[in-house]
């Protein structure tokens, strides 16, 4: 009895003090991830994630309170990084892989409130009181900021229109579709 | 020194400790997804198997059969594979960082990994002496990293294949790891 | 003038083909079979012809539903690219030419279904289809899969008729025992394992013959290791294989064989019974010439072919099994990804690391 | 080469069919000009050109329609004398149909070229520099089809030291025969340019490149460069794809361009033989580029032949010119069948690039359903980059372009003999130009927006700023206020004091 507790006390000791004195020579400061995935995010603050802004979104990305996906903004290139970034594995599926977007001011619809321009981020939207505003699509990130301000719903996302340079030649639509099938296997075995 | 060969080959390929003896399934289901990170576990598993193997050894014929301290055997060997382990993470934390994300919660693991207290307890069992431990332990390292590089190989082959939507993810992988089970048998019966 | 064209859509170059079809090179690889396997039946009678009848039937069976279960729509022309015709005829040219008609089922099963289909079909499969039944009938059924028969060919008269035939590969006449014979490197195991040497062993009348023509005891496609051959060499000039995989296996088989047998003919075979013994031939040029398992450049093609000779010849020397091509096979193919991945042809303009070239270098070794 | 390649032997490459007959042998014609033109101001590569002409000026040919736009571009001159009747958009010889920024060019049936043009008898006596000027000024370029601004590669050839000049005469591509017809017709003309270039560039050597398969062109520029040392003719082995840069150069000089760097890495710089037309018209004549020599070829055009088209003429054009065709075809092809592009349509303009335009019949293009991969190896033999497209496309399939990336899709030169020899028909370029794009556009999008977090830092000062100043001007409001109120109380207080004093007074 008094050796089993005895010994097994000194092992545990032994291996405490060894293991003790190792972490002591091979410690590594707490990685500063905060700033990196800041660096990463697009830094409009536009608040569409849910957070305080991008380094609140950072801050709960590190914490793991937000998912690698939680900005809508960067899109699916952004969601990859991050995921990168952190060493998580990453869920595509809930992300909608959608065209660039850009504000567009209808000209009849604008009233020249100003409100849109205090609201963007870029200060991609021109204008003064009492004449109709302009969104310079340079700066435009299509963070949908400006949209809820607008008293008379002047400003709107629209898809960026494909240019020649721009085109993408479309994957090819695998025409081989064993295995492709998303039914699921209950559904394809009731036909036996 | 041909019997020290010999017995590498037979604890590697004829014995396999994965695929024969069904040890250490874990990492081998969870840690092949790349190739780069198989290599890392196999490695930092060949590690702490040739430590613990020489450990454990020492503390079975120093301590707890010079003390009659049989029953305590389990206990005790858990507590210097922990302590390894622990110090292998703090080593791969500080060394390779990367290597240390993708391993991610596995690398602990490994103190539950059945491999690493299996060869331990089967040491013991079959009474080798100090340097044979080592051996059969290494060996049976060697023969572990070997399977989780051919299997994360084989896995990822089938990461890109159009597996079909019943058998993706798990069951495919426990159907090739089945099969690869299927050609280790022919080394079955290797008179060595 | 007849310009009223409009394109659907937007069509990648290249707008030219040079011809080649996946069912044109499958049948190539038939027609290189067909001399071999009808070797087989005139060697085995009837049975053998049943046998092979069965297999290829229920391999194209499973192939089509397997491709139904899997919701494919035209299930029938993806049948038509002969995959799966080939993978049913490789799998029994492997079997005992009198085995039962199960044996034909479970393996044509096994191939397609587990070998091949549940890993997304054509072209995804990580093992030889046909291997991986073979083995597993092996493993699961040692006594059916190593029941021989001594060659009946069909013109002599204890041949089986056709009616008797069919009831053998029905499994309802069990084999006569005088019937069932040892094949060549399956007597030499035992044998040695009797402690018996080679040299007495092989001199004793007994002995199964080693005859260049292949009549002798065997599987169906084994039998004839010439007429293999030269399917094989039909195959190389047709372009519908490369020299890499047979050379590799034939060299990594006959090279330590070679060694072993100068060192110690009492213990080790010929090279030359190694060569036309068991399936080492159909192997080397229909198994691991297998495309979708094999490697894809020439120098991990020679890689493969060397690791199938060697472990081939480790297996029927060393191991527990008379034969190891199977085996040897499936291992090769469990390694053929990290083979592709270490051995990647050379980008042009860069070092085989991947790093561009240094400036005015013309690469090495020039 | 390596001693790997030297033990396995050249394997690269595809012999396609080429087709190149009858049309090759066929007597140039020259297309009478159309009614209108429609110049794409977007038939270089770099910046679209910049339009100077105005609607409804009157121009005489080879007068300036629209000046370069950045350092990569060039300018662009009218094909004939006209009226210009609109600049706006038309769709582009491009396989998306999408619509490109042209001048229409109203014809005025004289063609008569502008008296402006600044011809030159002795060109050897002008500065090298004065040549590439005088080449960016016609708006010269790379006429194989890549059509790089080829005063541009002149010049940045002096600075880099540039010994050797190839002259591509490769056309390794099937049906094209246009520059193998340019040898034949004008190799004098083009033995000249190829000196003009030899002078603009400083190298000592050009060597001409042309596939054996054409000894018609050999025997032409032979006898045209054989009173000129340093021109030299060479044939090289007909395999497709010879004609392209990199691989032309390893066969003629044995030496390999480093994967993304330029032919002047190693001391040569590659031109076009049609370029080299092209210089010589400039230079001697002062005539821009205004026209081109082009093949009409496929299985439908009734009389297939070589053609020489006014930049601008529509395809509908020229195909009725060349004799109409014989069906409807399965495809419509500018450029040749392996590297082309699809046209959305017959009513697109000839452009600078345009080396030929194909009507294929729907047996010659041989559409077939994608199978699986049955990795047979084929493409990776055939691919002259050594690269293994059949794993490329693989990860592509799965959305790994990371995967692919690492795999050498950067290498790619798109050249399609692995989508050529597949046997299960894989649209391999079509996977590649796909990630391709989509990876242009992940970069462009990565550029937007680190340039939109410029814009919000800024945007953050700004307002930190404001705040500050306005805080400033706050406290110091409330000070001046206080010291008013100060004030006040003493004056106040003083006051007090005062009538205090004055009562007890």
């Amino acid at each position: 009895m008094f050796t089993a507790i005895f010994s097994l006390t000194i092992l545990g000791a032994t291996l405490g003090l060894a293991l003790g004195i190792a972490g002591r020579f091979l410690a590594v400061e707490a990685n500063a991830n905060v700033a990196e995935l800041e660096a990463l995010l697009p830094g409009t603050n536009c608040g569409q994630c849910g957070f305080p802004g991008c380094s609140g979104a950072a801050t709960a990305l590190v914490g793991g309170a937000a998912p690698a996906t939680c900005c809508p903004v960067g899109g699916k290139a952004l969601a990859v990084a991050i995921a990168e970034k952190l060493g998580v594995r990453l869920d595509l599926s809930g992300v909608a892989d959608e065209a660039p977007k850009l504000a567009l001011v209808a000209e009849d619809l604008c009233i020249g409130c100003c409100r849109c321009i205090k609201t963007c981020p870029t200060d991609a939207i021109l204008g003064a009181p009492k004449q109709i505003h302009n969104v310079l699509k340079e700066a435009c990130t299509g963070c949908a900021a400006c949209v809820a301000h607008c008293p008379t719903e002047a400003i709107l996302l629209h898809p960026v229109p494909v240019t020649l340079p721009h085109w993408v030649m479309p994957k090819p639509s695998s025409a081989v579709s064993v295995g492709n099938c998303v039914t699921s296997f209950a559904e394809r075995t009731a036909w036996v | 020194m041909s019997a020290l060969i010999l017995l590498l080959i037979s604890t590697a390929l004829v014995n396999n400790v994965v695929l024969i003896k069904f040890l250490g399934l874990c990492p081998v289901m969870g840690v092949s997804k790349s190739l780069d990170s198989a290599i890392g576990m196999g490695m930092a598993t060949t590690f702490v198997l040739t430590l613990t193997a020489a450990a454990t050894w020492m503390l079975e014929h120093w301590l707890l059969m010079p003390l009659g301290l049989d029953y305590l055997r389990i206990l005790a060997f858990i507590v210097v594979i922990a302590s390894v382990v622990q110090f292998t993470e703090m080593f791969i934390k500080k060394a390779s960082p990367g290597l240390y994300q993708s391993l991610g919660i596995y690398l602990p693991l490994i103190t539950t990994n059945c491999a690493v207290l299996g060869i331990s307890l089967l040491n013991v069992q079959q009474s080798y002496g100090f340097f044979w431990s080592i051996f059969y332990a290494f060996g049976s390292a060697l023969g572990f990293t070997l399977v989780m590089m051919i299997f994360a190989g084989m896995r990822e082959r089938i990461a890109l294949a159009r597996v079909p939507a019943a058998f993706s993810g798990a069951p495919i992988a426990f159907i090739a790891i089945s099969l690869l089970a299927l050609a280790f048998m022919g080394f079955s019966g290797l008179n060595v | 003038m007849t310009t009223d064209y409009l394109a659907a859509r937007a069509f990648a170059s290249p707008h030219a083909h040079g011809g080649g079809e996946i069912r044109r090179t499958m049948l190539l690889v038939l027609a290189a079979l067909t001399p071999a396997t009808l070797f087989g039946f005139w060697l085995y009678g009837w049975s053998a012809f049943f046998l092979w009848l069965m297999t290829l039937s229920s391999a194209l069976f499973f192939e089509f539903m397997s491709l139904r279960l899997m919701g494919q729509k035209d299930a029938r022309r993806t049948l038509g690219d002969g995959s799966a015709l080939l993978t049913g005829w490789l799998l029994a040219m492997t079997l005992p030419p009198w085995a039962p008609w199960w044996v034909a089922v479970l393996g044509a099963l096994i191939a397609i279904v587990i070998g091949k289909q549940v890993f997304g079909g054509l072209g995804q499969n990580l093992f030889n289809p046909a291997m991986v039944a073979r083995v597993a009938l092996l493993i699961s059924f040692p006594l059916q899969l190593t029941a021989w028969v001594t060659p009946l060919p069909l013109t002599t008269l204890p041949a089986p008729d056709f009616i008797a035939a069919l009831h053998i590969t029905l499994g309802q006449t069990p084999l006569p025992d005088a019937m069932t014979s040892a094949s060549l490197l399956g007597y030499a195991k035992t044998e040695l394992a009797r402690g018996i040497g080679l040299a007495q062993a092989l001199n004793a009348g007994h002995a199964p013959p080693l005859s260049w023509l292949g009549v002798r005891a065997g599987s169906l496609g084994e039998s004839s290791a010439l007429l293999i051959l030269a399917g094989g060499i039909f195959l190389l000039i047709a372009r519908v294989i490369r020299w890499q995989a047979p050379a590799g296996v034939l060299a990594g088989a006959l090279i330590p064989a070679l060694i072993a047998h100068a060192l110690a003919p009492e213990t080790y075979l010929a090279a030359s019974t190694h060569l036309f013994s068991g399936a080492l031939m159909l192997g080397a040029f229909f198994i691991a010439t297998d495309y979708v398992t094999s490697p894809i450049t020439g120098a991990g093609q020679l890689v493969f072919g060397l690791g199938v000779g060697l472990l081939t010849w480790i297996i029927r020397t060393l191991g527990g099994y008379p034969e190891g091509v199977a085996f040897a096979i499936l291992f090769m193919n469990a390694l053929t990804p990290m083979i592709d991945r270490y051995l990647k042809p050379r980008i042009l303009g860069r070092t085989w690391s991947g790093r561009p070239l240094g400036t005015t270098t013309t690469g090495k070794g020039a | 080469m390596g001693l790997m390649e030297k033990f396995f032997g050249i394997s690269w490459g595809i012999h396609p069919e080429d087709h190149k007959r009858p049309a090759a042998d066929a007597a140039t014609r020259v297309m009478p000009m159309p009614e209108r033109l429609y110049i794409s101001l977007a038939q270089h590569l770099g910046a679209p050109a910049l339009p100077t002409a105005l609607v409804g000026q009157k121009v005489k040919k080879g007068e300036l329609l629209a000046k370069p736009q950045g350092v990569v571009s060039a300018a662009i001159h009218a094909p004939t004398s006209g009226v210009i009747a609109a600049i706006g958009e038309i769709p582009a010889p491009h396989p998306s149909g999408l619509p490109v920024l042209a001048v229409t060019l109203a014809a005025d049936g004289e063609d008569a070229w502008s008296e402006t043009l600044q011809a030159c008898d002795d060109p050897f006596a002008l500065e090298p520099d004065e040549i590439s000027r005088r080449v960016a000024a016609a708006g010269v370029v790379g006429m194989g089809g890549a059509t790089f601004p080829s005063a541009l590669k002149l010049s940045s050839s002096r600075k880099a030291g540039v010994t050797t000049l190839i002259m591509n005469g490769g056309e390794c591509e099937p049906y094209l025969s246009c520059d193998d017809r340019l040898m034949r017709d004008e190799a004098a003309a083009i033995v000249d340019g190829i000196r003009l270039m030899l002078h603009a560039t400083g190298a000592k050597l050009a060597i001409v490149g042309i596939e054996n398969n054409k000894p018609e062109a050999i025997h032409a520029m032979q006898t045209a460069a054989a009173p000129f040392g340093d021109v030299r003719v060479r044939p090289v082995p007909a395999r497709y794809p010879v004609g392209s840069e990199k691989q032309l150069v390893q066969t003629l000089t044995g030496k390999e361009i480093p994967a993304g760097a330029l032919p002047a890495e190693v001391g040569v710089v590659v031109h076009n033989v049609g370029t080299a037309k092209a210089v010589h018209e400039v230079v001697r004549l002062g005539r821009p580029l205004v026209s081109r020599m082009l093949t009409v070829n496929g299985g439908l055009v009734k009389t297939p032949g070589n053609v020489v088209a006014p930049l601008g003429a529509l395809v509908e054009e020229v195909l009725a010119f060349a004799g109409g065709l014989a069906a409807a075809p399965a495809r419509l092809i500018m450029g040749g069948p392996m590297m082309g592009m699809s046209l959305p349509h017959a009513r697109v303009p000839v452009v600078k690039g345009t080396s030929g335009i194909l009507a294929l019949s729907g047996a010659e293009v041989a559409d077939h359903r994608e199978e699986s991969c049955i990795r047979c190896g084929h493409c990776a033999r055939a691919c002259p980059m050594g690269l293994l497209p059949l794993e490329m496309a693989r990860h592509i399939q799965g959305d790994d372009l990371k995967g692919a990336v690492k795999l050498g899709l950067k290498d790619c030169i798109a050249c399609g003999c692995c989508a050529y020899v597949c046997q299960s028909h894989i649209p391999l370029v079509q996977y590649f130009a796909h990630a391709k794009g989509t990876l242009a556009a992940e970069d462009r999008a990565r550029l937007r927006a680190d340039a939109a977090k410029k814009l919000v830092t800024a945007r953050n000062a700004r307002l930190a700023a404001e705040a500050r100043e306005k805080a400033e001007v706050a406290a110091r409001r409330k000070a001046e206020r206080e010291a008013a109120a100060a004030a006040k109380a003493a004056v106040a207080a003083a006051a007090e004091t005062a009538t205090e004093a004055g009562a007890a007074a």
